[in-house]
């Protein structure tokens, strides 16, 4: 059982030693400011910030943006276990998987149209 | 017995002019002061070289140098050799910070406040006349020199300077941190 | 050319170094300007400039005897004795560059002449292109351009006093060391 | 987009304006400079208030917009200038009239050959001097170079802005050859010193005309190695195509002067107009666009490059063939003897001593002179009292004028368009604080 996780076990340990490492460094290595420290806190503004920025409120567009970007973007993850097995599955796989695009397709246009997806 | 800094690896004098003695900011830090920052372990020497290969400037263009800090990212004079054609514009990112340029009064205060913002170690190049000594701007606009607000690391002379003298002022600052010459705030304890 | 006796607050006109100036009643120069670019066609305000005529002949100036024409060579330039140049009307003079968009580039300057703290019109309802200009010789100058909707330092800063192009006003900077000793 | 490249010839309507880019004037009416934001939308408070600071990338030089955006497009913006704010004026009033030519090239620091041209030619107007041919045959190619090598900035650091990063490196292998013609001549880079009340400060060098002529040869290759890059590229098309739109009547309105104006259509440029040094003489097009919007103000710039190439080609024929003519007019009053000639003359000895510890006095006046820079009209205003020093020096800045006009291009316009806009005025903050 071990043999067949090992691969996977050596692949997590690189990928939680490099940036446990970088993490470590930026504080070992680092020069704290002693003094003036203030300016640190404020955000930048090209160099005129008064201080800390009020809370604002965001419009709904980039709400909207942001939720049709989730939306073509999971499938993704769909698309991968299909990659991996497409030898397997052979010609019914890649039916599923065309029919699984055209709906998105369909919705692609859907939105398209509705114009939602212009400023 | 007062070695010179040249043998701790300065070469920009030895290369450029093989028989120039020691340079004037050889006796200003004086051998006592560098023997023991040199006297440090090989993580920090590491770490410096690091530093020095990668300063990456913040774009800070003012006047007249800022054209020729501009033509130094050009293909001809290229500063991607010394890994900082990647001008930053954001001061947390960038580490060196070339004012180019005259600074007005009413610019004194925003530069103050993007040195501020700029994380340790950092650098400041006064390039030309103007930012080194308000060059020949003598009135009530200019400030008469970038060194009474920001601690300022090396003068770059002309007006405005060609894009070789502000890359031996560059090469001077990396040979000066690799040779462990602490920065400017340091040296003079001026506020961070 | 018709001749500009006929923009309202005419004062005089002079013709030097091939220019036509205008010298216009301080009180007029709004309607003035608005006759100059409808009558007139002067289509664009080039620029706005405010000079500064303190002690302008307080002392002599030993120098060529400039003519209309500019220099006179077989005139001798003066041995010394202090020429004053001729005084003007008052402190400060207020200059608009016109120009028409016409064959030959055709180009004025109306001029009117006011003392300190005396406003002028502001004539942004003429050309849109006079706020930056007023506001800045506002800022240097001080001179003040009622009607103006928004007449602010623009150069200097806001809380910056004093008015830095007049000639009462030091030149600032720092006296020039040049030897390390005092 | 109609183009029409008018010719020089005789024939010529006053002013050519197209169609109009829009009805009425978009020009705020409160204040032409700030565009406030609508009533409506100041209750609501997602408007975001973003500082277009002085240190940033987009904003050539030390630029502040205060920008109220509503979500991405602009509703609200001010220009804050003042940042480079040098006190040029109030300096040359104190240096005389010798030392102040120097002053003028750090204004305009990108087009600073045709700012020393300016000043030089407002003492030679006050003085009534006449000037050699020789001299005014160079300076009229040097100031075409500079104007090739402002565009050149002009196009490298707008196309870096809009994503294009390569054009920067290509525009800037051409300018180092301009630069090197500069150094070739004058000694240094930039800011040359090299015109002189007079003339030319020194006679032009040997290599001079090769070095020239390779270079004249060259660039219309690299011009369009530039059409290549930009001119049917997708994303510069959409980014730069009606973005920006500012009518003939505003222009004319708010004072623009230069490529701004032509591109909005009005067919007017001093050096055809009301020509300066030689204009007259030398055989160039002026290229007017209707578009009124960015692409257009690159457009007018790219066709400038390549006349401005051909008249540097028409001076360079004119020069050659004045050989061993005087750089100088000999009006000892005004100008240096030559070194040789002081040892033998005593008139010239007294002549050198006058000038350089006194400085030559101009004759009392006032005098407007305009020439066309890069950017614009740039003008100088000066009075002399008769004395050694001005009495009062202003510059007309075509970027001061230039960036009125950033209200009025940019409303209803996404915040990634106000970078193209800003870009395309071309402003010089030198040139716009003085």
């Amino acid at each position: 059982m071990l043999s067949a996780w090992l691969p996977f076990l050596i692949y997590g340990v690189f990928a939680l030693a490099i940036p446990a490492s970088m993490i470590y460094l930026s504080f070992a290595v680092a020069t704290r400011p002693t003094r003036r420290t203030r300016a640190r806190v404020i955000p930048f503004e090209s160099g005129v910030s008064q201080g800390q920025m009020k809370p604002q409120r965001f419009t709904v567009s980039f709400y909207l943006t942001a939720l049709l970007f989730i939306v073509f973007d999971i499938e993704i993850v769909f698309l991968y276990p299909l990659a991996v097995q497409l030898h397997a599955l052979g010609w019914f796989g890649f039916g599923e998987f065309a029919f699984f695009l055209l709906i998105l397709v369909v919705a692609y246009v859907y939105i398209w149209r509705k114009g939602a997806l212009d400023w | 017995m007062t070695a010179r800094l040249r043998d701790y690896g300065l070469q920009s004098e030895r290369l450029l002019w093989p028989t120039k003695g020691p340079s004037k900011f050889e006796e200003e830090l004086g051998v006592e002061e560098l023997e023991q920052a040199l006297g440090i372990t090989t993580l920090e020497k590491a770490v410096r070289w690091a530093q020095t290969k990668s300063m990456w400037p913040d774009t800070f263009g003012l006047a007249c140098c800022a054209i020729e800090m501009m033509s130094i990212v050009g293909s001809r004079y290229d500063l991607a050799r010394f890994g900082m054609e990647a001008f930053r514009s954001s001061p947390r990112q960038a580490d060196l910070l070339i004012v180019s340029g005259r600074v007005s009064h009413k610019m004194a205060a925003p530069l103050r406040q993007i040195y501020d913002q700029m994380l340790e170690p950092k650098w400041v190049i006064a390039m030309g006349a103007c930012a080194s000594s308000g060059g020949m701007f003598n009135n009530y606009a200019i400030l008469q020199g970038v060194d009474r607000i920001v601690p300022v690391d090396i003068y770059v002379p002309f007006c405005p300077p060609r894009p070789e003298a502000l890359m031996e002022g560059i090469i001077r600052l990396h040979e000066a941190h690799q040779a462990g010459v602490p920065p400017a705030y340091e040296r003079r304890q001026v506020a961070t | 050319m018709n001749d500009f006796a006929q923009i309202p607050g005419y004062v005089s006109a002079k013709d030097e170094h091939g220019e036509t100036t205008v010298v216009v009643d301080r009180a007029h120069v709004r309607e003035a300007c608005t006759y100059a670019r409808d009558e007139l066609g002067f289509a664009m305000l080039i620029d706005v400039v405010a000079t500064d005529y303190l002690d302008w002949s307080a002392k002599g100036v030993s120098g060529y005897i400039g003519t209309a024409t500019g220099r006179d060579l077989n005139m001798p330039m003066t041995q010394g004795l202090q020429a004053s140049p001729d005084a003007k009307p008052s402190r400060f003079s207020v200059s608009y560059h016109l120009l028409a968009l016409r064959q030959g580039a055709p180009r004025l300057r109306l001029q009117t002449w006011l003392e300190d703290g005396q406003p002028v019109d502001s004539v942004i309802s003429v050309w849109p292109a006079a706020d930056w200009f007023e506001r800045e010789q506002y800022d240097l100058m001080g001179i003040r351009f009622d009607g103006h909707p928004n007449l602010a330092r623009l150069l200097m800063e806001e809380d910056w006093e004093g008015h830095p192009l007049r000639k009462d006003y030091p030149i600032g900077g720092e006296p020039v060391r040049f030897s390390p000793e005092e | 987009m109609s183009a029409t490249l008018s010719h020089v010839g005789r024939a010529r309507r006053w002013p050519f304006v197209g169609e109009p880019v829009y009805e009425g004037s978009r020009i705020p009416p409160r204040v032409p400079t700030v565009l406030d934001v609508p009533a409506e939308l100041t209750e609501s408070d997602d408007i975001l208030q973003v500082n277009f600071g002085p240190n940033h990338p987009s904003t050539h030089g030390v630029l502040r917009l205060i920008v109220d955006l509503d979500g991405e497009t602009v509703v609200g913006i001010s220009a804050v200038v003042g940042y480079l704010h040098t006190g040029f004026e109030k300096n040359m009033e104190q240096k005389t009239w010798w030392k102040g030519i120097t002053y003028p090239e750090r204004i305009d620091y990108v087009g600073y050959q045709n700012n020393e041209l300016v000043f030089v030619l407002a003492i030679e107007k006050m003085l009534a001097l006449e000037v050699p041919e020789k001299a005014t045959w160079m300076r009229m190619l040097l100031c075409e170079l500079n104007r090739i090598h402002s565009h050149l900035v002009y196009l490298g650091t707008s196309a870096l802005e809009l994503g294009a990063i390569s054009m920067f490196w290509y525009c800037f292998r051409e300018r180092e050859t301009i630069l090197d013609l500069f150094e070739l001549v004058a000694g240094q880079r930039m800011h040359t010193r090299y015109f002189q009340a007079g003339g030319i400060a020194e006679d032009i060098p040997m290599g001079f005309y090769p070095e020239a002529r390779k270079f004249v040869d060259r660039m219309p290759v690299a011009l369009n190695d530039y059409l290549t890059l930009l001119d049917r590229n997708k994303i510069w098309l959409e980014r730069t195509q009606g973005v920006g739109l500012l009518s003939a009547d505003d222009a004319i309105a708010l004072g623009q002067t230069g490529p701004v104006l032509r591109a909005s259509g009005v067919d007017w440029d001093l050096r055809r107009d009301s020509p300066y040094l030689a204009y007259e003489q030398v055989d160039f097009r002026v290229p007017v666009y209707t578009g009124g919007d960015v692409y257009d103000r690159y457009r007018v710039r790219m066709d400038e490059m390549a006349e401005s190439t051909q008249i540097v080609r028409q001076c360079l024929d004119k020069l050659e063939r004045m050989e061993g003519e005087p750089w100088i007019s000999d009006d000892r009053k005004v100008v240096l003897p030559p070194r040789e000639e002081l040892h033998t003359s005593m008139e010239s000895l007294i002549h050198h001593f006058k000038i350089v510890t006194e400085g030559y006095r101009v004759p009392a006046g006032e005098v407007y002179v305009a020439v066309e820079s890069p950017r614009g009209e740039s003008g100088c205003y000066v009075v002399s009292d008769g004395g050694p020093r001005p009495w009062r020096v202003h510059f007309r800045a075509p970027s001061f004028a230039a960036l009125q006009a950033t209200a009025t291009c940019s409303q209803g316009t996404l915040i990634a368009d106000l970078i193209a806009i800003v870009g395309s005025l071309d402003a010089v903050m030198g040139d716009t604080d003085r």
